[in-house]
């Protein structure tokens, strides 16, 4: 024979009818994995929750919360009026400090930010996309707890971004609130469980007549 | 009309020149087999550089911002849209030759629908490049699909847009596989006469291993005998839907219950003129005359002049509705159509659209390469226009004067434009280069010889 | 060569009126597992060898329905259920807006149930096949008309299939081996 | 990736940056640093929109968030700043002699919007343009931040040490070689220390003055009764008003205080009825636009139309012997149809309705002369029109302090003859902006020694040895004394960004040798020592008010002569007239981006100035809009572009002032055309005008380019006899019902926001259009992108003319988003950007836009803007950055004019729509105070700033479902309407019908 013919001649060999069962599998095996990566690993959940950056002045809030038992609007002085939930100033730290641990060289610094007048350099650790206007004011005189965006901070000895803060969290509380809804008095109480939360919930839901805004202006402007 | 129909005594041969099988398989596989011809290669350099300009505008649109287009503030679309619609109404020949001719049994369609079938392909692709790119984020263009996402957030049925993102893709996927069931079993013919094993192997691959063995015939026919079926309402869906973007909105001269069917025929219009002008260049060029025939040609033109005369017809309804809803603001935009600063596009495309195509009134013409060939394009110029002065006039003068404004393109527009022709064209060539451009086998089917009950037609 | 079995006959005919003569007696020879190859589908040739209708149309009415009511389905979940946003004060599920969708997946389902559904019908692809070994077979996509019979067919034998093909006009008569 | 990140990580690296290099964001960051690390990553926040997944992906590894972002608390809190909320100040802002008490917003120390103070009478809480804007001026990058002399860097101390030299050398002589020039302060402590080194420096000259002002007319006034008195009429109680070249509701700073009370009997409605305006003027003004009756006329017959009405007013009302005195010898030339005149007469003066003349400022003593002299006869002076004593003349005792134009004349005579050594000038731009004939630069060149105190480098500051920055009012400690003497605290809100220097300090220092500027706070509260300012708790409450006391009228001056003849004119060549812009005003805001962007009222021309013409008067010259050509007066000329306006006066040629300027910042240089060289001394107008086409055409960008409202029924206006008819007009009947093939929604529960707005009121102050500017973040796109249409306003104007080309009306109509319940915009949307919420809004989602610009093509009035390219990255105020590498793009615009934005709205990027949101930021900030305290909004309580601004009070929002709310009762005005009603938007905008009032015996003539 020659070669032109065998050329004109080339056979698939037989394992090749195979290959098509393999990539259709391989394919399907592929396409389910892709969308897991993206539904799971690049899901707010996943990438934002537990961020934990280590903070020029390692406060511990277990230790002043559970411990020493400060409420949390003593350094988030604004928290009940305000959008922000202010970072306390130098001076409220001072407030005690004057007197405690005075040389502690954490302490040393953030004397030293007082005298000169130089902030302390918080890192910051719950951000919303700058779109987003959120504001804490509303929510806590609504009756939803700290506890409910951001975790059990009173246990935290370094605090860390506890809930995903993406916007279809955000949707879950609004379109039905009585799952985190609760007492003015147990609003800071972090601890704080209701035995019957939802029937509880409803209940201030109604008494207040709390409708959280589900357009976009609640939240975009 | 006489002139119009074929006198079914003397049915006019679909394949000239004495042809067996064998023969049809080497006139046609020739064009693939021999190496490329030096206008081929000539020409393929130029569809790149068009090319290379494509994705030069496109970068510097999507870097610098939809800003560099001419579009303002009463005319928020201009040549963007105009370039989606004028390709993708290219795009609608090759489905409405293959499928809607062969639902009608016209053995004519044999030898021209692969050619126009990738020249849809082609065009839609084309056109999806518009769609993408006139959004003013591309990055976010993702938000397009309903995909389930953090933000918890969907899409908007009922915005035209929407139904486009569905129809556009529908119709390139649909019309891509009608392509490919056409192309397999010449893919095995071009297998069988490979002589390296390279095209073996990649011919062979996309064969499939076909065999022409019948009850695969049997299959394989029913199967395209569905895909027609689905094309044809979808091709016109298509078109109707593209439609709709202007149709669904409340602007005067946008808000008309006439645009799907004009829009259709308008497609139908274009698309034939560039599949004339396609073919005249390639029979030449590949000496393929025997395949595609004076007589394909004629027919072809016949249909241009039908859709050419449907559109004009439109044009006239449009003005007479306008005048006729009394509706003061759809009369006034008809009559700035007409005689406002844009006239000069409109009267372009009347003369373009409604007068020329009148002259295949004549058998003469109809008939005459050159005729045809400057007819074809000056058809698909007056449709381009066609798409701008529906675009810009009525946009440019709306509800309140206070906002009226001029537009005209910036040079990015323009070389984009120019730019999509790289795209076609350089995936037009390599389809002339690497594939048959006839199928075969469906030429095969319809010459005399391939009837059992034909006798004497086998020589062996 | 000789090592490999035998998996049937192979024989050669001139055009498509012979091959289709071929193929009815055959069939009235009672054989059943024999196939037709040719460059183009013949006219006839199903009856000719008694093979039963093509399926695939259930399969894709079967996909338009999915297609169809699936896009109803996510057109509802989404606009009524899942995002309930008021737009141009029209209602939640205004299904008007929502025909083009559902046609558009039809089609689109539609057409992936007849084109995919044809290769599995076909067993495509398959790019290897005893029959590509074949030097007189390439003609098969060409201008050759070929039949084969199965060795396992009931009627089958090596000698007499042989000589069967030949009486019904087949040129030539080559053995198929695996 | 790290290319996705890194532009934010340089950019707050860049924040440091600054810091260290310029000590002033030090200063004013420390306390607000929180703040700007919020306001950074506002700005940025679209940019990231763009790589959101892949900046999740990377993040994602080892839960790394890029970029690191810090929070700066407050070391020591400030008292009563809470971050995040705004606090409101109290202070007032000086334009010449006008002065406007304002409320200014503050973010944590930065001063981010001005709104008008509601104590103070010229505000009545509405705030100008110039007011909106100047906050934009305040971060104006290219104002002075250091003393310089001879154009080299130097220090305030070097300053000193020249300054006390030159003061010993003065008083040498008395001052004899001494000169101060200084623009028209309206601060009492100015005035004082003026008049303490006058006092000082016996034989110094202190000049007063400002290109165009209130200076002629308190001359005029003088010169005829021998006191300083400047009229203020009361519109509100002024029934038939006749407008003498007088655009008091426009140009004129005090248009706001006018404005108000002009408009109230523009309603209908009121119980006193509708006023009267007669409006007779040479070009097209925005008074004009509002007059039932207006005449065009040129200057000289101006005068003479004047003339023709005093006659006719004596001769039925039987003359004082003053007025008859005069107008009896003056030859009589009827420009006005003897008809017209007779008319307006028996209106003036028909009985029980109050009637009076207004006369511009620009206008010739002589008019202003006849103007108090008729007001006399028609019992309007002391009546309708209360006199004060004109504050800039109370220190004025002696000769050598002098005002106005005379002042300056007299001022280069002495530079002149060499006599002066040196020239301390105090702002303004005299080099600039003094008429051509009176060779100021010249004269100022002779001088040795010169300082000039200004805000920008200028022309002024180009001839001069020493130039100091000029704070700016914001920051800087002073006091102002309105016309109607009035008088507030000027008090700072941010510490100076440069080494400048307030007015006040800068007087100081003529006084003391000290090595230090003095301070102005101790130099105000001086002045006011007197009247308590020691008492802490009357200072705290003065600034907390942000008025000190409220001024008394003085008896109306008796005029004893009339000095003044008609202004003589030469019958051959065009008249010339000058007024000052209703954006850059004779120049000093020629800097500010959104002033340059901002329209012409009239003529919708936008980063020029141009020589407005009649059809009549351009057809003679053989000129159209947009040619160039030479105009040529009293042997000087300037080139100038054509611009032809209907309804200007025939054989007259109107010229803007502010324009053309040589040296100024990155904004205002090279705009239009400077006409001030044409300008006379002592002149209104100039005559004898010749023109001479150039050949050349120009761009000219305007954002209106088609004025005829082509018979459809868009701004509608009937005359108030035409309503008492149909009381209804305003209503069409529709062919069809207007319904809807669904069931509509009902938007029956909540608060349901709608706006009004009374186009009878409204005079097309622009004052919404910057005031909606300031609050939302609104770029400005430069000169080349307006000519393309793609202005950024969110709120517009919209100008019609109707009727002839010659004499046309004009009618205004703001246009916001009407916030359609059937929102044409929304369901077009692909991606859901664009949706309603249950209030009734239209929200506009940037975040989710992917710019498909699909509703704005379905918005049928086409209020949705598209941010084309990144306008915010290509500001033209802020300091152009070259790109470093490939994604640089994504940094900041330039910091400074960042600090204006408003923190609580989203800075929008390229390729996202935008408009106009009833300042939803407003609405929410109400609603969540509101449902703290867990009550009702009250009506009035949310203000959109479009209506909190609007002088005219013609816009209202609020609660629509509210019966009691004012917007509600508004809608149910008979003269309600929606705009394109037959589309069935149901718009939440509507529009209160215009009613005219003309004389129905003129109505009769024509």
């Amino acid at each position: 024979m020659s070669s032109e013919d065998k050329v004109s001649m080339y056979v698939f060999p037989k394992w090749v009818n195979r290959l098509p069962i393999y990539f259709l599998l391989g394919g399907g095996a592929l396409f389910v994995g892709i969308i897991f990566v993206f539904w799971y690993w690049f899901s707010p959940k996943h990438l934002e929750v537990g961020y934990m950056p280590t903070q020029p002045i390692p406060y511990s809030h277990r230790l002043h919360v559970s411990e020493l038992g400060l409420d949390c609007r003593y350094c988030h002085t604004n928290v009940e009026t305000a959008a922000h939930a202010n970072i306390p100033t130098t001076e409220t730290c001072m407030n005690c400090h004057s007197q405690i641990k005075v040389d502690s060289p954490h302490i040393k610094k953030i004397k030293q930010s007082l005298d000169t007048g130089v902030p302390i350099q918080w890192v910051k650790v719950h951000k919303l996309p700058d779109y987003v206007y959120f504001n804490h004011s509303r929510h806590i005189n609504a009756g939803i707890s700290c506890v409910s965006c951001h975790g059990r901070v009173d246990q935290m000895e370094v605090v860390h971004q506890a809930k995903p803060l993406s916007m279809s969290w955000c949707l879950e509380c609004h379109r039905a609130p009585e799952n985190h809804l609760r007492p003015a008095a147990y609003v800071f109480k972090l601890d704080w469980k209701s035995p019957n939360q939802k029937e509880m919930g409803m209940r201030i839901k109604e008494a207040h007549s709390i409708r959280p805004g589900e357009d976009c202006s609640t939240c975009h402007r | 009309m006489s002139v119009m129909v074929d006198d079914p005594s003397v049915r006019t041969p679909l394949v000239l020149g004495g042809h067996t099988f064998a023969s049809v398989s080497d006139a046609v596989c020739a064009p693939v087999e021999q190496k490329a011809p030096k206008w081929w290669v000539a020409s393929f350099a130029v569809a790149l550089s068009l090319l290379a300009l494509l994705l030069a505008m496109l970068s510097k649109l999507v870097w610098t911002g939809v800003g560099v287009w001419g579009l303002n503030n009463p005319v928020m679309w201009g040549w963007d849209l105009v370039g989606f619609v004028f390709w993708v109404g290219i795009g609608h020949a090759g489905t409405l030759i293959s499928a809607i001719l062969f639902l009608f049994r016209q053995k004519w369609r044999t030898s021209i629908n692969r050619f126009a079938e990738a020249m849809t392909i082609f065009a839609v692709m084309c056109a999806g490049i518009y769609i993408a790119f006139h959004v003013g984020r591309v990055w976010v263009a993702y938000y397009l699909f309903p995909i389930p996402n953090s933000m918890a957030m969907w899409v908007n049925f009922r915005s035209p847009l929407m139904w486009d993102v569905f129809a556009v893709s529908t119709y390139f996927t649909i019309s891509l596989l009608f392509w490919y069931v056409g192309l397999i079993p010449d893919l095995a013919t071009l297998r069988d006469r490979a002589v390296t094993k390279t095209r073996k192997i990649w011919y062979g691959i996309f064969a499939m291993g076909w065999r022409g063995a019948n009850r695969h015939w049997q299959h394989y026919e029913r199967a395209y005998l569905i895909l027609a079926a689905l094309s044809t309402p979808l091709v016109l869906s298509v078109h109707s839907i593209v439609s709709f973007d202007f149709a669904v909105s409340q602007l005067p001269g946008w808000h008309t219950t006439i645009f799907p069917p004009y829009f259709v025929a308008g497609a139908i219009f274009s698309g034939f003129a560039m599949v004339v002008t396609l073919m005249i260049i390639a029979r030449k060029l590949f000496k393929l005359e025997s395949f595609m025939t004076m007589h394909h040609l004629e027919t072809m033109n016949k249909i241009i002049l039908a859709t050419g005369t449907m559109v004009g017809y439109a044009y006239a309804m449009e003005f007479f509705i306008a005048w006729y809803s009394g509706n003061p603001y759809e009369s006034f935009a008809f009559v700035n159509r007409a005689f406002g600063p844009y006239a000069w596009a409109y009267w372009t495309m009347i003369s373009c659209n409604v007068i020329f195509p009148q002259l295949f009134w004549f058998k003469k013409i109809r008939r005459s390469i050159p005729a045809m060939f400057v007819i074809s394009i000056i058809v698909n110029i007056g449709m381009w226009f066609e798409r701008f002065v529906i675009t810009a006039t009525s946009l440019h003068r709306d509800f309140l004067p206070s906002s009226w404004f001029y537009y005209s393109p910036t040079w990015v527009e323009v070389c984009q434009f120019i730019g999509s022709f790289g795209l076609f064209l350089t995936f037009f060539l390599l389809f002339l280069k690497y594939l048959p451009m006839i199928a075969i086998s469906e030429v095969k089917a319809i010459m005399p010889e391939a009837d059992p009950h034909h006798h004497g037609g086998d020589h062996v | 060569m000789t090592s490999q079995r035998v998996i049937g006959l192979l024989g050669s005919f001139p055009s498509p009126a012979a091959v289709l003569k071929a193929a009815e007696s055959l069939r009235d020879a009672g054989y059943q597992r024999f196939e037709v190859y040719s460059p183009f589908p013949i006219h006839g040739m199903d009856r000719a060898m008694g093979i039963k209708d093509s399926p695939l149309g259930w399969i894709v009415v079967t996909c338009g329905l999915i297609g169809l009511s699936g896009a109803l389905l996510l057109q509802w979940w989404v606009s009524v259920e899942a995002y309930a946003i008021v737009t141009s004060g029209k209602p939640l599920f205004s299904f008007q807006a929502f025909v083009p969708i559902c046609f558009e997946l039809m089609v689109l389902l539609s057409g992936f149930g007849a084109v995919f559904g044809m290769f599995s019908l076909n067993k495509l692809p398959q790019l290897y096949h005893p029959l590509f070994r074949k030097q007189s077979f390439l003609r098969a996509t060409s201008d050759g008309f070929f039949v084969s019979v199965d060795a396992d067919d009931p009627r089958y034998s090596q000698v007499e299939t042989a000589d069967f093909l030949t009486s019904i006009g087949s040129v030539t008569v080559e053995t198929i081996e695996e | 990736m790290s290319s996705i990140d890194q532009p934010t990580w340089r950019s707050i690296e860049e924040k440091e940056g600054d810091v260290s290099v310029q000590p002033f964001v030090d200063r004013e960051f420390q306390d607000g640093a929180s703040v700007l690390d919020e306001g950074v990553s506002r700005r940025t926040f679209l940019k990231m929109m763009g790589a959101s997944l892949a900046l999740a992906g990377v993040s994602g590894c080892g839960m790394v968030r890029r970029p690191k972002q810090f929070i700066h608390p407050y070391a020591v809190a400030p008292e009563g700043v809470v971050p995040g909320e705004s606090i409101h100040y109290a202070t007032a802002m000086a334009i010449g002699h006008h002065v406007t008490g304002l409320l200014i917003e503050s973010h944590e120390g930065r001063p981010t919007k001005v709104e008008g103070n509601p104590l103070h009478p010229h505000s009545g809480g509405a705030a100008g343009v110039w007011h909106q804007a100047s906050v934009l001026g305040l971060y104006d990058p290219d104002r002075l931040q250091k003393p310089t002399f001879k154009k080299e860097v130097s220090t305030q101390a070097l300053y000193l040490d020249w300054l006390s030299s030159r003061l010993t050398d003065a008083a040498g002589d008395e001052g004899a070689s001494m000169l101060v020039v200084s623009e028209a302060l309206a601060s009492p402590t100015s005035h004082r220390l003026l008049a303490e080194f006058q006092s000082a420096f016996p034989k110094a000259m202190v000049v007063m003055a400002d290109p165009f002002g209130a200076d002629r007319q308190v001359g005029a006034l003088r010169a005829m009764t021998g006191s300083s008195v400047v009229p203020m009429p009361r519109y509100e109680s002024i029934d038939c008003l006749v407008s003498v070249g007088a655009d008091f509701l426009g140009v004129s700073p005090d248009a706001l205080r006018a404005t108000r009370a002009f408009a109230l009997r523009r309603q209908p409605e009121h119980v006193r009825g509708m006023n009267r305006l007669y409006v007779l003027e040479s070009h097209y003004s925005l008074t004009g636009t509002k007059a039932d009756h207006r005449f065009r006329l040129k200057p000289s017959d101006l005068e003479r139309a004047l003339v023709q009405l005093a006659r006719e007013l004596l001769a039925r009302a039987g003359g004082s012997g003053l007025l008859q005195s005069v107008v009896g010898s003056l030859p009589v030339k009827k420009v006005l149809p003897q008809a017209v005149v007779s008319a307006m007469a028996s209106d003036l003066l028909s009985p029980n309705r109050t009637s009076a003349l207004v006369a511009g400022d620009e206008q010739s003593p002589f008019v202003h002369g006849l103007v108090y002299a008729i007001n006399g006869l028609l019992g309007a002076n002391g009546n309708t029109i209360d006199y004060y004593r004109f504050p800039s003349a109370e220190f004025a005792t002696s000769d050598a302090i002098r005002l106005g134009e005379s002042g300056l004349k007299a001022a280069v005579a002495a530079m002149a003859s060499g006599v002066i050594k040196t020239a301390v000038l105090l702002g303004g731009n005299p080099v600039y902006a003094t008429p051509g004939d009176m060779g100021f630069a010249q004269a100022l060149s002779k001088v040795p020694h010169t300082v000039h105190l200004t805000h920008y480098h200028n022309e002024t500051s180009a001839a001069c040895g020493w130039v100091l920055p000029r704070s700016h009012y914001l920051e800087s400690w002073g006091d102002a004394k309105a016309l109607d003497n009035t008088v507030s605290i000027v008090q700072p809100l941010i510490e100076p960004m440069g080494l400048s220097v307030s007015d006040v300090s800068f007087l100081a220092s003529l006084l003391s040798d000290a090595t230090a500027f003095p301070s102005d706070l101790d130099a105000v509260k001086a002045t006011f020592q007197g009247s308590g300012s020691a008492k802490d708790t009357v200072w705290r409450q003065w600034l907390r008010d942000g008025v000190v006391s409220k001024g008394t009228p003085t008896d109306v001056p008796v005029p004893t002569t009339f000095p003044f003849t008609p202004t003589p004119v030469s019958r051959s060549g065009l008249e010339v007239v000058f007024y000052p812009d209703y954006k850059v005003l004779d120049g000093r805001f020629s800097n500010n981006g959104w002033l340059q962007e901002l329209p012409d009222p009239i003529s919708k021309l936008t980063w020029d100035n141009a020589a407005y013409i009649s059809s009549f008067t351009a057809r003679t010259l053989g000129v159209k809009t947009g040619d160039m050509m030479a105009l040529s007066a009293g042997g000087r000329h300037v080139d100038t572009v054509v611009m032809v306006q209907p309804g200007a006066a025939d054989g007259c040629i109107a010229l803007v002032g502010g324009y053309g300027r040589t040296v100024d910042g990155r904004v205002g240089q090279g705009r239009g055309f400077n006409v001030y060289p044409l300008r006379q001394t002592g002149r209104s107008f100039v005559s004898g005008a010749t023109v001479s086409p150039l050949g050349r055409t120009y761009v000219l960008a305007t954002t209106q380019q088609h004025g005829s409202m082509e018979e459809r029924d868009l701004a509608k206006q009937v005359t108030v006899t035409e309503w008492d008819e149909n009381p209804h007009f305003a209503h069409k009947k529709h062919a069809f019902p207007l319904t809807s093939s669904w069931k509509e929604l009902a938007y029956d529960e909540g608060n349901q926001w709608g706006l009004a707005i009374d186009l009878s009121k409204c005079t097309g102050c622009n004052a919404c259009l910057i005031a909606c500017q300031s609050e939302n973040n609104i770029p400005i796109v430069g000169k080349d992108q307006v000519a393309n249409g793609r202005e950024m306003h969110w709120i517009r104007l919209d100008r019609y003319f109707v009727g002839s080309v010659d004499e046309p009306e004009v009618r205004h109509q703001p246009m916001t988003c009407l916030q359609c319940e059937n929102a044409p915009c929304e369901q077009v949307c692909p991606v859901s950007a664009t949706v309603h919420s249950k209030e009734g809004l239209n929200d506009m989602v940037y975040n989710r836009c992917i710019g498909t610009k699909y509703c704005s093509n379905n918005c049928p009035v086409k209020v949705r803007r598209f941010n084309f390219l990144d306008y915010h990255q290509r500001n033209p105020q802020s300091v152009a950055k070259r790109r470093q590498h490939l994604f640089d793009y994504m940094r900041e615009p330039d910091p400074s004019v960042q600090k204006q934005f408003n923190p609580e709205v989203t800075v929008r990027m390229r390729g996202v729509m935008e408009k106009c949101t009833y300042c939803v930021q407003r609405i929410s900030k109400g609603r969540i105070r509101a449902k703290n305290e867990s009550r009702a909004l009250l009506d009035g309580e949310i203000k959109s700033a479009c209506m909190q601004t609007c002088p005219a009070d013609a816009i209202v929002f609020g609660d629509i479902r509210d019966p009691k709310s004012r917007v509600a009762h508004m809608k149910s005005n008979r003269r309600n309407y929606a705009i394109l009603e037959e589309l069935h938007l149901k718009a939440r905008t509507t529009y209160l019908a215009s009613i005219s009032n003309p004389n129905p015996q003129l109505v009769k003539e024509s």
